[in-house]
This record gives structure tokens, C-alpha cells and sequence, in this order.
């Protein structure tokens, strides 16, 4: 085993950081692969320097062997904080392991880990895909009270990625309650415009009677609503339409009445990371799980809304 | 009396050699700009410039010196493979799952190995026997691998096996507190065994000899369909033990691991020297260019600063900046005579 | 329409050795779209005899010689080896059963060292790995063996084709082989190497091996060779034994007509050196590349043949290329009518009018998965830019006119030059430049690899062309072809210019280039 | 030097049956692949042949294939003459999201972002930027004489960034209308497809009708012979880096337009693949030399058809990927001469077979005269 350790300089309070007190934060991000992750990572940035906060920034190009690198140089760099979004629950002990054994403390952001050894980070702060699924659901369930037959197409994220698998399973569970709600159609459009696109084009001529479009995200319910469109058909009222995220275009969509429901995927977390971070250089204790605040948006809530959206 | 050549040709042909073979020219641009892009690092950086972080570059790079090793083969040929990185996402997906159903390790690593073979050797079969370009045969591939990864799972597969964690985390300890994984001996020593493979077996020189000229290895009656189809294999079992090595580095298994990996693997194999047209280039060539790649990457981290884009823009120009400075480096050396001026 | 040749002397028993025939060929017929390479040919081959096989260019011998060692699988046919019909599964096989061929055009891995190249297949090793000194040296006796004295460690693609050809027979001769097959093996040597090899291949027909040996210098094939067997468009025409077969028979068998042409270069020569003179075509002035060739002067006149001398490795090849821009002077300035011209790319020589054919025809010259048509009009489409495309009419003008002039077969110029034999080849590629109506014409070996009736065609041709006034620049390893045409001889040596003769004899320049050594190595072949 | 004397690829059975020529020809099999997918994708939904008018325009699932397929066709269009001259071009992904990129940003921050005239001076400036990074990629491979792979990787790396920096990382969207003709407007028929339709035109006549294509297939084939007949190899190696950016520029005009939207991160991703896979089963060569645009064109279709064909027949996303790699190994095996000099034994047992050289059917990469880089005299 490695016997590592014993030099480290303890990055508790003193900081081994030159003097100042400036808390320096190495953040390793998955990369820029949506106008989401963008937000997110302007989110961070900003309040990392309002915050007063050194930020070592990274980005892995969606790479997860990028990411363990890049908290590996940061655990050279002998950093404070390690934070990061692991898009990928698995396989992150090794390196955690390691920055543990430099005593530089972990904070997840976004999505957590699997592990089972929970001292290897101090905190996660982020959202609950399964159950913006099913929140999204939920609302499909009580929309369609009193429908015989309810045909949803699904506009499934990337294949394989966290937030596709679990806002379909988030989804799957909630409308078991309802069983005229049938997913006919369900295919990927890897959240993209062009994708949800193509993909609504092909599904409305295989699937002519289709009720309803649940997007994982609002890139894709933007694309489906021009196929829609081109097709002749009206969006939000032939088609009602669901989706994930509460971009800017998506709730002017959704405030037009193109999209009829959005969950809020929130990607600000700046502000919340840069305050757990000073508690747990501080030394404070913090709560293993920091929800983001996150809401849903109607229609008439996202005209409301709409005016004050940041991004 | 024995007639001979006239003298001048003889004199003249060896009096023109350099002392370095022209072909290790390029080997030797990459590892000078290897040390000074080190140095550069070590120069604006804390931190930058120790043991660790020069081993590091092994321990991060592993599987990526693994996978260049088998496409090396593979470009000496004149071919390509674009399977490698799908192959090692399915390595591990293969791996997680079966230690998942409880197989012991040793036998999952055999699984992995002739699975990863296998899928060479389909390649290597498909482009020999029925003509297909390479490209297009382990592009192919490379669907297949990585759409068998999600019908296995589209979930990513945590690896919980202690045998494999103790593998995986397991270290040693050099002195001046320097730690290396065990990855790392076994990219080495895919470096070594292929090196003596190229320079010291029959089927290396046979892999020089189709890559300098197909037509003229199969008259000279070499054994071309089996060199062409060997090293798909090897690609393929290359890439195997590189999946192996993720497993290790990743501890899971996931469709979309490894992603572009491919490009990775050929980039640092034309950054050592080779050409991809083939016959020429080293497995030392690269392994440096492995390196290469790493230490851009590791630049980055360190510098902290690049946005998302500026991160993309630095490697492209760096990359830009390596390729220009080896071609000034090595020259336009013609290759053979009519490569002329 | 089958084997015999009525006016030949018939294959009968007095023909043949008093043992079994090693190999025997019977009823080959070879297919390739569009073309019929062999028509019911037949061959034997005999231990402890040379057997030419004789025929023009595209005849079929090469392909013949591929049918036999399983590079191609024949259309019909038999083929018995060592008394058991085989049907080898590809050159690996054939080599295992003890053929060994060097075909014609170098086939040698150019990446690889002169060693690799000579043992590739067979290496000496030890504990399963190639042994390195061993292989080098082996390499060493088996270089020594035919006269080579090479490092063995260098790179094969350094050096000239010659060279490449010395080593290609080398690899051939190294393993104990039941029949040796030599495809033009001779066309880049000169004569002492030739010697040399002759040499080596009585040693191993004394030690009754069976070779076989294709060339176009009838010198040769009647030196060393016992039997011949004759082909003509695919057919065979009859098997000899050489002493049997008067040259003239044999020409006629192969070309199925008589053969005059080459008197009449001599008299076109004639003509044409009365006319020339007058201010220089071409002039290069202290023209030179570093390590390449030492500063020259040299003047062409229209009308005028210079040829070029010098042994294997001299620097002609360099100096061609030079006067072309196809590699850049470092000294130097070329004029052209006069005029200055650039010489950083081949672009304003040949506007200018210069013309070059290449000596590496493969490599340099034709593209092969293209059509005589195209490849015949590409220098002059070229000097037009691509936005003037040579006009439908004037190409088939073009293609029509070369054609016949040259006689290049097959008479189809949808063909594809790949697979054109060598000779043909050659003509397309003189076609090309004869296309762009130069001034100046340079031709690097235009006859090498060529049958006795093309290159006394092509000398023909060169010769009529000076007689019109085209200013020429000759270069063939066969110094007698450089006499008989040119005005002037240029003579190098060890890359320096050392002499400008005008019409030597052969002798002359041979003296010459061994006068300039201290110990002179030119001998007439035994 | 030493170069082969092996057979090549047959081009023209002279003198053959209209039958044998068909069969001969490297169409069919594109052909025939697109042939299959559009009836496997009948059988499972008959209706997936029908189209109809709507709204003064073609409406369909084979119209959506043109529409879609449209920057497909374009891209490769550009990739066959790059691959002709033996080389290839990775970056058109990036060029894409940077066309879609600027086209967009240049829209949206235009006093009138709805004007027709705020489109037409994005898509100029867009286009324009393009032929400069087509001119940035031949430079460096006809001039500095790197290989193709890697010098258009630095492209495809930077580019993309580019993109972004340009962007802001944001999907920029726009609102206007001109723009949107382009990518999703109609003129009876898609407006996208009769563009690539358009430049497919203009490329066939300056290719057959000048000598550009002679030209570019004698580079591709043999640089070093070229350059001695006297060609400006290393012009012609730049042009057509140049058009290859053009096409992927006007491709990322479309694939922008389509969803008014430029997405730095997505727009392209992963098209270069699919525009070289369009250009082989077009029957092109990797080698370089001899090539197809109506195969290209084919090529790009079955592609289109494949993934249109995935989100019809509603296949699985967990399995789409295996389905594309049994299709396309389907394909080049059915391209293979060896599986179909079987078919043809099959066919006429008994008769007298036709000689098939024992070495290798389709010439192989190597095989070349090797010094490659011999296109630019130092
Ligand atoms: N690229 C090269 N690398 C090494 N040696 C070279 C190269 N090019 C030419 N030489 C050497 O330069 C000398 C002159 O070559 P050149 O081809 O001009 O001779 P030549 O008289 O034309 O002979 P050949 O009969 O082969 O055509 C030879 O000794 C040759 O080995
Ligand atoms: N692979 C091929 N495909 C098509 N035609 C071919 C092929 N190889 C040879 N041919 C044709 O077959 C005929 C015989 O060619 P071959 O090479 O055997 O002639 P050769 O007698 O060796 O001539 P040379 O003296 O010029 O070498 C020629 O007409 C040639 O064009
Ligand atoms: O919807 C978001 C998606 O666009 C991004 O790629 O990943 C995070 C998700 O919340
Ligand atoms: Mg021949
Ligand atoms: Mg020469």
C-alpha cells in the first residue's frame, strides 16, 4: 500500500496554500456537453470569485478518466477542496481514496457516487433525477384522469447517461398509476434539437396517434415541437408536451403554450458549493445531502417566471 | 579476379547514411519536445516538475500505452483500427458484469482476453479475406462492441470483486515517496514484449515488410495473410488488456467509456513517428507519444484557468504546434531514393 | 491455332535432356477481363538447364511465370513439379516446395534493411529470435556471392533500382532452390553484374537446378541459355534449343515478322547530327545539388541526341532530374530557348517544352488505375489548367495518333496502364510527352524492360524526333543504344561530369570512365 | 518503387452484356442496400412509402430522409474528393458547428435578428470563415506536408472550441425565417436536399466536364507521377480541402437551421464518420484515386435510411448500434469479390468459372507506390 500520508502537510485551517487564506477549490468538470452543463459551470465560476474563492477549473470533455486525472493534478496541487460532477455514479474509489489520504476533502456536485464508503466525500449537493421523473410523471397521471387512452412517445437522453436512465425509470414508476397512460414510442434523441427532431418526425408517421411527448430534457421538446409543427399539427394542444430542465427557451415555450409542463433541473449551484466548501475548510459539520432547490413549472407559472430567468 | 561493383556507389551509399536511421528521427523530435514541453511545465508550475507527477503521466495513461501498442501493429501494416476504444468500454462492461454474477477474477480476465481477441480476429478476417478497407471493417466494429456494452447494460456496472479492488488500488512505493499501480508494470511490459515481437521474430519483420510494400511481401512469399489478420488480434487483445487496466483505473463497467479513445491511441501513434501509411514507426515512438498527450493534458489541470473551450482550442494547438516543430525537427528526409528532394 | 509452329524447329525428343522434366506446364490458358494473356501454352523445364522464355512485350511470360507459382490461378492447365500436379496456393507455397522467383519489377520491402531483405522468411534465430549479427552476416556471404559489396544494415529503398535488382537476386539464389526463376533480371545491370550473374547461374545449373530466365537482351539469352521456349500474343510458338535457333529465327518467331529498324536508327542518327547545331534548346549552367552532383555545364542543341554515360550510381538519374526541377538545384541556372527558367517545381521547364520520362516508371511515371487515354493526355492536360479540358476530338486524335505510332497494345485506351506489360507501359508514357509537342525531350532508360522490337521502335522514334528538330537528353545503362544515337556522350563518374565525347565508341567511354580510377574494373564479360 | 503487378479492380468488362455490366458496376451495391432498408422498412410500416402533399409540400418519411440526409450527402460529397486524393478530412464536424455557430450568433446579434438580410450576411460570413479553415487544413497538408488524419484533427479538436468560444458555450436560437428556409423550408422538395442536389450538379460537370476530376484522381492515385506530368498537385490537394469545408459550412447551415438553433457541442458530432462511411459504400476507395459522387450520393441515403429506418421500425436505443454494425458488415460483404465471386458460382454451377486471381480482390492500401508524401517538393 502506498505510504503516502505522512508528509502531506494537513490541508486543514492554517492551508498549506502560501499564507493567505484564500480557499483554493480544484473542480473538475465532466465537460461543456449542453447549454445545462454551461449554465453550471458559469454558475460555479462566478460564485467561486464573488465567493473570494481560488478556483482550479477542469474540463474532461465529457471524460471520466479525464476527470479521475484531473483530481489526481489537484491532489498534487495540494488544494483545499476537491469538487466535482461524477455524471457517472461508478467508479470513483481509487482517487477518492487518495485524496483522502492527502486529507483534502471531496465534494460531489450534481449527481452522486455508489460507494459504499461514505468518508470518501463530505457532501453531495445536487439533484434527484429519479424524481424529476417522476415528477414529471405524476403530472401526466393527473392531466390524464378521465382519458380512455393516453399515447406517450418518450424522448430519451443520451443512452447510458444518468440523468436518460433514471428520469425514464423516475417516469415508468409514476405512471403505473395510471393505466391508460402507454408509452408506444421511446428512442433517443441524445438531447439534442436535431435529435428530438428526427426522432418526432420518423414517431409521427410510424405512431399517427400520438397524445403525448416526454422529453428528458428541453432541447429535445424544442426539436420535437418543430416536427410537430411541420407535421401540421399544434403543440401543447394536439400534442401535449413534457419536459425536463426549465431552460430559458424552454419556458418561453412553455409560457407560449407549446410545452404544456416543466421540471425544474436546476444547474446554479454555485452559491451552494462555494458555502459548503468554507464550512468544511472550516471545519463545521454539513449534512451528508444537500438537495438543490427545484420546482415545476405550468404554464402560468412560467409566464410569471420567465421575466427573472437567469439562464 | 572478382568483378565488383564500382567502389564510389559503395562509398557513396555509405557515406550518406546518417548516424541516426532516418526513420528514428522522428522518434527522437517527439522526445526532445517530450522534455522541453516537461520542463515548460515544471518552469510556470508548483508542483509541477516532481516525481509523481512524471509518473503519473504512467499511471493515468495506462491502458492508453496498452491500446497504442496494439494499433502501432496494426498502422506498421498500413491498416487502422477504430474498434480499440468500443473494445475496451465492452472490457469492462464484460468484466463488471461477470464479477457481478460472481465468476472469480482469473477467469474473467481470460473471458475478457478472448473476447477482446476474438473481435480482432473477426476484423482481421473481414479485411483480409473479403477486402474490406480497414476503416470501414472496425468502424463496424466498433458499433458492434459498443452496442453490445448497452445490451449487456446501458447502466454503468460498479466492480465490487476484492480481488480486483486490491488490484486495482493496490500500489507500489518508490523511493522519494513516489507510488506507481501495478497498470503500469503491465503497459511496460506490453511495451517490451512488443518491441522484441517487431524487431526480433519473424512476424515482426513480416509486419515491416507488408506495411513497406503488400504486393511485394506477398511475392517475396512471406506469410501475409497471417501477419495481416495477427495483428488485428493483437490490436484486439491489446485492447483487452487495456480494458482490463480501465477496469482497474475505472472500477466499473460502462457503455460509454472509453469514448474517442480510438483517436486518442492513433494520435499518440502518429505523434511517435509512425506513418500511417505504414512500414515505418516504433512502439517506443509511441509510448512517448502516449506521454505527449498526457502532459498537454496534465499543462491543462494545472493551468486551471482554460474554459471548456479554451481547453479544446489549447490541446488542438498544442497538438498543432508538436506536429510542426517534429516535421521541422526530422525534416522531409526522403524515406528512399525517389521520395527525391 | 495450338503449340506448334510449323516454320520452328519441332519440340522433338533430340530437344530434350535424358532425365524428367521438373516442371511441366500444359494447356495454360489465362483469362483476364478483356484480355486472353495465355492461350494453351505449354512449358518444361529441365534439372541442370537455363530455359529462356522469349517473347514482345506482353507475350505473356510474366504471366506465365505467375501462374506457375501460384501468384495466379490459371483460367485451364496443368502444372506437374517433381512429378506431382500442383496447384500452389500463392508465391509462400511455390518457395516452400523449393521454386524460387524473383519476378520482374523489384518486389522487395524498401523499409526494410538489404539484410532483412535478402533472409526475410528464413532469418537465422536464436531462442526463437531473429539473431542479428548472424542474419548480417549471412547476408554478408550471400551479397558477396554475387559480387554485392553493401552494408548489409542500410536500408534497401537508399539505393538505385540496380541495386535493389542485384539484391532481389541475391534473396533468390540464397535458399537451395529446385528451379530458380529470373523475370528480366538483367534490365538495370550492366555488364559486369550481368557477368556475375551468369557466373552464379552455371554454378547452380552445374549443380542441377532448373532455372528459368526472361530477358531482352538477346546477348544474354544466347550466352546462357541451353533451351528457349517462344511466345507470341499468348501463344506458344515452339521450344528450341538455343544453339539450334538462329537469332533472326528467333526474332521472327517472336515477332512474326522480319526486323529492320534498327539499321535505320543508325542512318536517322546520321541525319539528324547533320542538321544539328546552332544555339543551344537547352543550356544549364553550373547546375548542381549538394551531395547529389557537383556543378555541370551542359548544352543541347535542336536537332541533337546528347546521351549520358556512366556507371550504375553515377549520377545521370540526378542530373535529369535537375535539368527538369523534379528536384531543386542549389546552383545553378537552367536557359530554355534562352530564357531563363525557374526550376523550383517541373511546372516552367515544361512550359517551356521539356519533357521528362522517369526511369522509375511505376513509381514516377504512369497511374496505373487510370486509362491510356487519360494517363496519355495528363501532361497536356496539365499545361492547360483544369478549367480547359482537352476537347473530346483532339484527345481521340491524340490517343489514336500516339497509339499507332508506338504501337502500344492492347489497341484499347479504355485499358487500364496497370495492367499493361512493362514495355507498353513505357510507350504511354512517351506518348505522354511526345503529346505535349516538346523541345526538349529527356528520357531516363526508355528502353529498360523492353523487347527487342519496341526499343528498337522507341530508338526510332527518338531518332526521327531529332531529325525534326527535337533537342534530346538519352540515358540507357546499354552504351552501345547511347553511341548509335547520340551526337554527343557526356560521360560521369562518382557524380561529377568528367567528360563530353563527341560520338565515341563504346570503347572510348569505357576507357574513359576506367582511366579515372586508379585501378581499372572493367573487364569484358567472359 | 516496388510497386505490384497485382490485378486491378475490374473497371469495364469490355465488350460485356448490359447484365454483366450492371453487375460490374460499383453501384449496385449501394444501390441495392438502400433497395433493402426502404422494403424491410415497408414491410414493417406500410405506410413508409406514401407521401403527400401538405401545405404545398412533400410530406413523408421518405422526404424526411432527403431532408435529413441532405447534410449527410453534402459532407461526403466533399469527403469523396479528399478521399480521392488520398485524404481525409475530420474536421468537417467542427466546421459545422462553427458555420451553425457564427450563422447564429451573427443572426441574433444583428439590429433585425428577423430579417432576411441579417440570414444572408450570416450565412456569407459563415461560409466565408468556412473556406478559411478549408484553406487552414490544405495548408497544412499539401504545404507542410502533415498527414491528413492528423492535420485535420487539430481542426476537429480546436474546432469545435471555436465553436463554443463563439457561442458562449449557449445554444444560440434563433427566430428567422429566411434562415429556417434552408433547413427546413420547402420547395415542393426540401430546400436542403435540392441544394446538396445543387452542388452534386455543379460537382459532376466541374468534374466530368472539366478536367478537375482527371486531375484530382491522378493526384490521389500516384502525387509523385502527377507532379512530374506537371500538375500543380499541391493547388489541387488545397481546393479540395477548401470544398470539403465549404460543404461541411453549407451542411452546418442546414443542420442549424433545421432546429434554428446553433449547439456548439452537438451540431456535427460524429459526421465525419458518417460522411466517410457514405463515401466507401459509394464504393469510393480509402486509397485514394478513382471515385463515385452518384455512390457518395447513394451512400449518404442508405445512412440516412439506416437511422431513419432505427426510429421507424422502433428499435431499441440499447440495440441500435448492433443493428447498424450487422448492416454495414452486411453491406461490405455483400461489396466483397470473394462473397460475390460465391454468389456468382452459385449462380451458373456448372459453367465454366471465372478466373479470380488468387491475390487480394480490392487493392490494397499498401499497396501503393510508397513514398506518399512526395506531393511537395521541399
Ligand atoms: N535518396 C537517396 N539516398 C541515398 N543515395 C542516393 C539517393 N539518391 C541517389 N543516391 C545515390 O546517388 C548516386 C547517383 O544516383 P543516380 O540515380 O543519379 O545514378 P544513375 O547513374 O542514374 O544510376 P542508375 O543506373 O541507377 O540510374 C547513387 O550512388 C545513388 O545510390
Ligand atoms: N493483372 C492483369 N490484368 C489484366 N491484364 C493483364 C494483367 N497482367 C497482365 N495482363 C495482360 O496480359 C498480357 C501478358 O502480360 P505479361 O506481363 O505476362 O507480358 P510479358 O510477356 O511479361 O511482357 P513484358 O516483356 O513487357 O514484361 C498483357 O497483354 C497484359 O496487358
Ligand atoms: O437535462 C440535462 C442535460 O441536458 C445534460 O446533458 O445533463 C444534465 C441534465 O440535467
Ligand atoms: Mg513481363
Ligand atoms: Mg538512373
Amino acid at each position: 500500500a502506498c505510504g503516502g500520508g505522512g508528509e502531506a502537510a494537513p490541508a486543514g485551517q492554517s492551508g498549506g496554500g502560501g499564507g493567505s487564506d484564500k480557499l483554493t477549490m480544484g473542480f473538475a468538470q465532466v465537460g461543456a456537453e449542453s447549454g445545462w452543463r454551461t449554465a453550471n459551470t458559469k454558475s460555479i465560476q462566478e460564485s467561486a470569485s464573488s465567493a473570494g474563492v481560488d478556483l482550479k477549473f477542469s474540463d474532461a470533455q465529457q471524460k471520466q478518466e479525464n476527470q479521475i486525472k484531473a483530481i489526481r493534478t489537484y491532489i498534487q496541487q495540494k488544494v483545499d477542496v476537491i469538487a466535482f460532477s461524477p455524471v457517472v455514479e461508478t467508479g470513483w474509489d481509487t482517487v477518492l481514496l487518495e485524496a483522502k489520504r492527502a486529507n483534502i476533502p471531496v465534494i460531489l456536485t450534481d449527481r452522486s457516487v455508489d460507494s459504499t464508503d461514505t468518508t470518501l466525500y463530505k457532501t453531495f449537493l445536487g439533484s434527484d433525477f429519479v424524481a424529476e421523473g417522476k415528477k414529471a410523471g405524476d403530472w401526466l397521471v393527473k392531466d390524464s384522469e378521465g382519458k380512455s387512452e393516453v399515447d406517450v412517445a418518450e424522448l430519451q437522453g443520451t443512452t447510458g447517461a444518468a440523468p436518460a436512465i433514471d428520469r425514464k425509470e423516475g417516469f415508468a414508476e409514476a405512471i403505473k398509476a395510471a393505466p391508460q397512460i402507454k408509452v408506444v414510442a421511446s428512442q433517443t434523441g441524445d438531447f439534442t434539437r436535431s435529435g428530438g427532431k428526427q426522432v418526432m418526425e420518423a414517431f409521427l408517421k410510424s405512431n399517427p396517434d400520438i397524445d403525448v411527448v416526454y422529453a428528458h430534457n428541453d432541447d429535445m421538446a424544442l426539436g420535437a415541437i418543430e416536427a410537430i409543427e411541420a407535421a401540421g399539427k399544434k403543440p401543447g394542444k394536439d400534442i401535449e408536451i413534457i419536459s425536463v430542465d426549465a431552460v430559458k427557451d424552454g419556458m418561453t415555450a412553455l409560457s407560449e403554450g407549446k410545452i404544456n409542463y416543466i421540471v425544474e433541473c436546476n444547474p446554479l449551484l454555485g452559491p451552494q458549493l462555494m458555502d459548503l466548501a468554507k464550512k468544511v475548510k472550516a471545519g463545521e459539520e454539513v449534512p451528508q445531502r444537500v438537495v438543490t432547490e427545484e420546482t415545476t413549472f405550468t404554464q402560468d407559472e412560467a409566464k410569471k417566471a420567465l421575466p427573472d430567468r437567469k439562464y | 579476379m572478382t568483378a565488383t561493383l564500382p567502389a564510389p556507389t559503395l562509398a557513396a551509399a555509405g557515406a550518406r547514411r546518417p548516424r541516426v536511421p532516418t526513420s528514428l528521427l522522428p522518434v527522437v523530435a517527439t522526445f526532445v519536445l517530450f522534455v522541453v514541453l516537461f520542463a515548460v511545465g515544471s518552469a510556470r508550475y508548483e508542483n509541477f516538475g516532481s516525481a509523481q507527477v512524471f509518473v503519473n503521466l504512467f499511471v493515468d495513461n495506462a491502458f492508453l500505452i496498452v491500446l497504442a501498442v496494439g494499433m502501432t501493429f496494426v498502422i506498421l501494416t498500413g491498416g487502422i483500427d477504430l474498434s480499440v476504444g468500443a473494445v475496451v468500454a465492452l472490457s469492462t462492461m464484460v468484466a463488471a458484469k461477470t464479477l457481478q454474477a460472481g465468476l472469480p477474477a482469473a477467469l474473467v480476465f481470460v473471458l475478457v482476453l478472448v473476447i477482446g481477441a476474438t473481435l480482432g480476429l473477426m476484423n482481421g478476417l473481414i479485411i483480409h479475406h473479403f477486402g474490406v478497407q480497414p476503416f470501414i471493417a472496425t468502424l463496424a466494429t466498433m458499433f458492434l462492441a459498443r452496442g453490445l456494452c448497452f445490451v449487456i447494460s446501458v447502466q454503468s456496472v460498479s466492480i465490487e470483486d476484492p480481488t480486483f479492488r486490491a488490484i486495482a488500488t493496490g500500489s507500489i512505493t518508490l523511493p522519494g515517496d513516489v507510488y506507481l499501480t501495478y497498470s503500469v508494470l503491465v503497459a511496460l511490459l506490453v511495451v517490451v514484449v512488443a518491441a522484441l515481437v517487431l524487431h526480433k521474430t519473424r512476424f515482426g519483420r513480416t509486419v515491416y515488410a507488408v506495411g513497406g510494400s503488400e504486393s511485394s511481401a506477398l511475392l517475396m512469399g512471406l506469410a501475409v495473410g497471417r501477419v495481416k489478420v495477427g495483428v488485428y488480434v493483437i490490436s484486439g487483445l491489446c485492447s483487452a488488456v487495456a480494458g482490463l487496466l480501465f477496469s482497474f483505473y475505472m472500477l466499473s463497467g460502462y457503455g460509454l467509456h472509453a469514448v474517442g479513445m480510438e483517436l486518442d491511441a492513433i494520435a499518440a501513434v502518429v505523434i511517435g513517428g509512425t506513418l500511417l501509411a505504414g512500414g515505418v514507426g516504433y512502439v517506443a515512438g509511441s509510448l512517448l507519444g502516449v506521454l505527449v498527450l498526457g502532459v498537454i493534458q496534465t499543462l491543462i489541470s494545472f493551468q486551471g484557468t482554460l474554459s471548456s473551450w479554451w481547453t479544446k482550442i489549447f490541446i488542438g494547438t498544442l497538438l498543432l504546434v508538436f506536429i510542426v516543430v517534429q516535421r521541422a525537427i526530422s525534416g522531409r528526409r526522403p524515406a528512399s531514393r525517389s521520395t527525391g528532394a | 491455332m495450338t503449340s506448334a509452329n510449323p516454320s520452328s524447329t519441332p519440340a522433338g525428343p533430340a530437344a530434350e535432356p535424358a532425365v524428367e522434366p521438373v516442371v511441366e506446364m500444359h494447356g495454360i490458358h489465362m483469362d483476364f477481363p478483356g484480355v486472353k494473356a495465355l492461350d494453351d501454352v505449354s512449358l518444361r523445364l529441365f534439372p541442370g538447364e537455363v530455359h529462356a522464355v522469349m517473347g514482345e512485350n506482353g507475350a505473356g511470360k510474366s504471366t506465365l511465370i505467375k501462374v506457375l507459382t501460384g501468384v495466379y490461378r490459371a483460367t485451364a492447365g496443368t502444372t506437374t513439379f517433381d512429378g506431382r500436379a500442383v496447384r500452389f496456393a500463392g508465391p509462400g507455397a511455390a518457395q516452400d516446395a523449393g521454386i524460387s522467383t524473383v519476378y520482374q519489377e523489384v518486389n522487395l520491402a524498401p523499409n526494410l534493411s538489404v539484410a532483412e531483405n535478402i533472409l526475410l522468411g528464413r532469418e537465422p534465430r536464436r531462442l526463437g529470435t531473429i539473431d542479428g549479427r548472424a542474419m548480417r552476416a549471412a547476408a554478408r556471404v550471400h551479397l558477396d556471392r554475387i559480387g554485392l559489396r553493401l552494408d548489409p544494415a542500410s536500408t534497401l529503398g537508399e539505393h538505385p533500382i540496380a541495386v535493389q535488382q542485384l539484391v532481389a537476386i541475391a534473396r533468390a539464389v540464397a535458399v537451395d532452390a529446385k528451379v530458380l526463376i529470373l523475370d528480366e533480371p538483367t534490365s538495370s545491370l550492366d555488364a559486369e553484374e550481368v557477368a556475375e550473374l551468369f557466373r552464379i547461374m552455371r554454378v547452380l545449373r552445374d549443380d542441377g537446378v532448373a532455372i528459368l530466365f526472361v530477358s531482352h537482351f538477346l546477348e544474354q539469352v544466347y550466352e546462357i541459355s541451353d533451351r528457349m521456349t517462344v511466345l507470341r500474343n499468348g501463344r506458344l510458338v515452339g521450344e528450341h534449343r538455343t544453339a539450334e535457333l538462329s537469332r533472326l529465327d528467333l526474332l521472327s518467331a517472336m515477332l512474326g515478322r522480319e526486323l529492320t529498324t534498327l539499321e535505320e536508327v543508325g542512318r536517322l542518327a546520321e541525319q539528324a547530327a547533320e542538321q544539328a547545331g546552332g544555339t543551344p534548346v537547352l543550356e544549364a549552367r553550373g547546375l548542381g545539388r549538394r551531395g547529389a552532383l557537383a556543378p555541370f555545364d551542359l548544352k543541347v542543341a535542336a536537332g541533337e541526341v546528347v546521351g549520358l554515360a556512366g556507371l550504375l550510381g553515377s549520377g545521370r538519374t540526378e542530373l535529369v532530374r535537375l535539368l527538369f526541377g523534379a528536384d531543386r538545384p542549389d546552383s545553378g541556372t537552367l536557359l530554355v530557348n534562352g530564357r531563363p527558367v525557374s526550376l523550383r517545381s517541373p511546372r516552367a521547364p515544361i512550359a517551356a517544352g521539356v519533357a521528362f520520362c522517369s526511369e522509375d516508371r511505376k513509381g514516377e511515371g504512369i497511374l496505373a488505375d487510370l486509362s491510356i487515354r487519360d494517363n496519355l493526355v495528363l501532361a497536356v492536360q496539365a499545361r492547360r489548367g483544369w478549367a480547359r479540358p482537352v476537347p473530346r476530338r483532339t484527345k481521340d486524335e491524340l490517343v489514336e495518333r500516339y497509339m499507332r505510332m508506338l504501337d502500344i497494345r492492347p489497341n484499347d485506351p479504355d485499358a487500364l496502364v496497370g495492367n499493361l506489360s512493362g514495355g507498353n507501359q513505357q510507350k504511354v508514357m512517351l506518348a505522354r510527352w511526345l503529346a505535349t509537342d516538346p523541345s526538349v525531350l529527356i528520357l531516363d532508360e526508355p528502353t529498360r524492360g523492353i523487347d527487342v522490337g519496341a526499343k528498337a521502335q522507341i530508338q526510332k522514334v527518338v531518332a526521327e524526333l531529332a531529325r525534326d528538330g527535337m533537342a534530346v537528353v538519352y540515358i540507357s545503362a546499354e552504351l552501345e543504344e547511347v553511341t548509335r544515337l547520340s551526337n554527343r556522350v557526356v560521360v560521369l563518374k562518382d557524380r561529377v561530369k568528367i567528360a563530353e565525347l563527341t560520338e565515341p565508341s563504346v570503347d572510348d567511354i569505357m576507357h574513359l570512365i576506367a582511366q579515372h580510377d586508379p585501378e581499372p574494373r572493367l573487364e569484358a564479360a567472359s | 518503387m516496388t510497386s505490384p503487378d497485382l490485378p486491378a479492380p475490374v473497371e469495364r468488362p469490355a465488350g460485356a452484356s448490359l447484365g454483366a455490366r450492371v453487375r460490374g458496376s460499383r453501384l449496385v451495391w449501394p444501390a441495392l442496400a438502400l433497395l433493402l432498408l426502404l422494403v424491410g422498412n415497408t414491410i414493417a410500416s406500410p405506410s413508409f412509402l406514401g407521401v403527400r402533399l401538405q401545405d404545398g409540400h412533400l410530406y413523408g418519411s421518405l422526404v424526411d430522409i432527403l431532408k435529413n440526409g441532405a447534410p449527410i450527402a453534402l459532407i461526403a460529397l466533399g469527403m469523396t474528393l479528399v478521399i480521392a486524393t488520398r485524404g481525409i478530412d475530420l474536421s468537417v464536424g467542427a466546421v459545422v458547428a462553427i458555420a451553425a455557430a457564427v450563422t447564429c450568433t451573427w443572426i441574433a446579434g444583428s439590429p433585425d435578428p428577423t430579417s432576411a438580410s441579417a440570414a444572408l450576411t450570416g450565412m456569407a460570413v459563415a461560409i466565408a470563415l468556412c473556406l478559411v479553415l478549408g484553406l487552414w487544413n490544405g495548408l497544412l497538408v499539401s504545404v507542410l506536408g502533415i498527414q491528413p488524419i492528423i492535420a485535420t484533427l487539430v481542426l476537429m479538436t480546436a474546432g469545435r472550441g471555436i465553436a463554443m468560444l463563439i457561442t458562449d458555450g449557449q445554444i444560440i436560437t434563433v427566430n428567422n425565417e429566411s434562415f429556417s428556409f434552408v433547413g427546413s423550408g420547402f420547395l415542393l422538395f426540401p430546400v436542403a436536399i435540392l441544394l446538396a442536389l445543387v452542388v452534386f450538379v455543379v460537382v459532376a460537370l466541374l468534374s466530368r466536364r472539366t478536367a478537375l476530376g482527371l486531375l484530382v484522381e491522378s493526384v490521389g492515385i500516384n502525387p509523385e507521377a502527377s507532379r512530374l506530368a506537371g500538375l500543380r498537385s499541391r493547388t489541387i490537394i488545397w481546393t479540395v480541402y477548401v470544398f470539403s469545408a465549404f460543404c461541411a459550412g453549407l451542411a452546418g447551415l442546414m443542420i442549424s437551421a433545421n432546429v434554428n438553433a446553433a449547439d456548439a457541442n452537438n451540431a456535427g458530432l460524429f459526421i465525419e464518420m458518417d460522411a466517410i462511411l457514405a463515401v466507401v459504400i459509394g464504393g469510393t476507395s480509402l486509397a485514394g484515386g478513382r471515385y463515385s459522387l452518384v455512390g457518395t450520393l447513394l451512400g449518404a441515403l442508405t445512412i440516412q435510411t439506416l437511422t431513419t429506418t432505427v426510429y421507424t421500425v422502433g428499435i431499441a436505443p440499447e440495440v441500435t448500434l448492433v443493428f447498424k454494425a450487422v448492416v454495414v458488415i452486411a453491406v461490405f460483404l455483400l461489396q466483397s469479390a470473394r462473397v460475390r465471386a460465391a454468389f456468382a458460382r452459385l449462380g451458373r454451377r456448372g459453367g465454366p468459372t471465372r478466373p479470380v486471381p488468387r491475390t487480394a480482390p480490392a487493392r490494397p492500401v499498401a499497396a501503393r507506390p510508397r513514398p506518399a508524401e512526395r506531393v511537395s517538393p521541399s
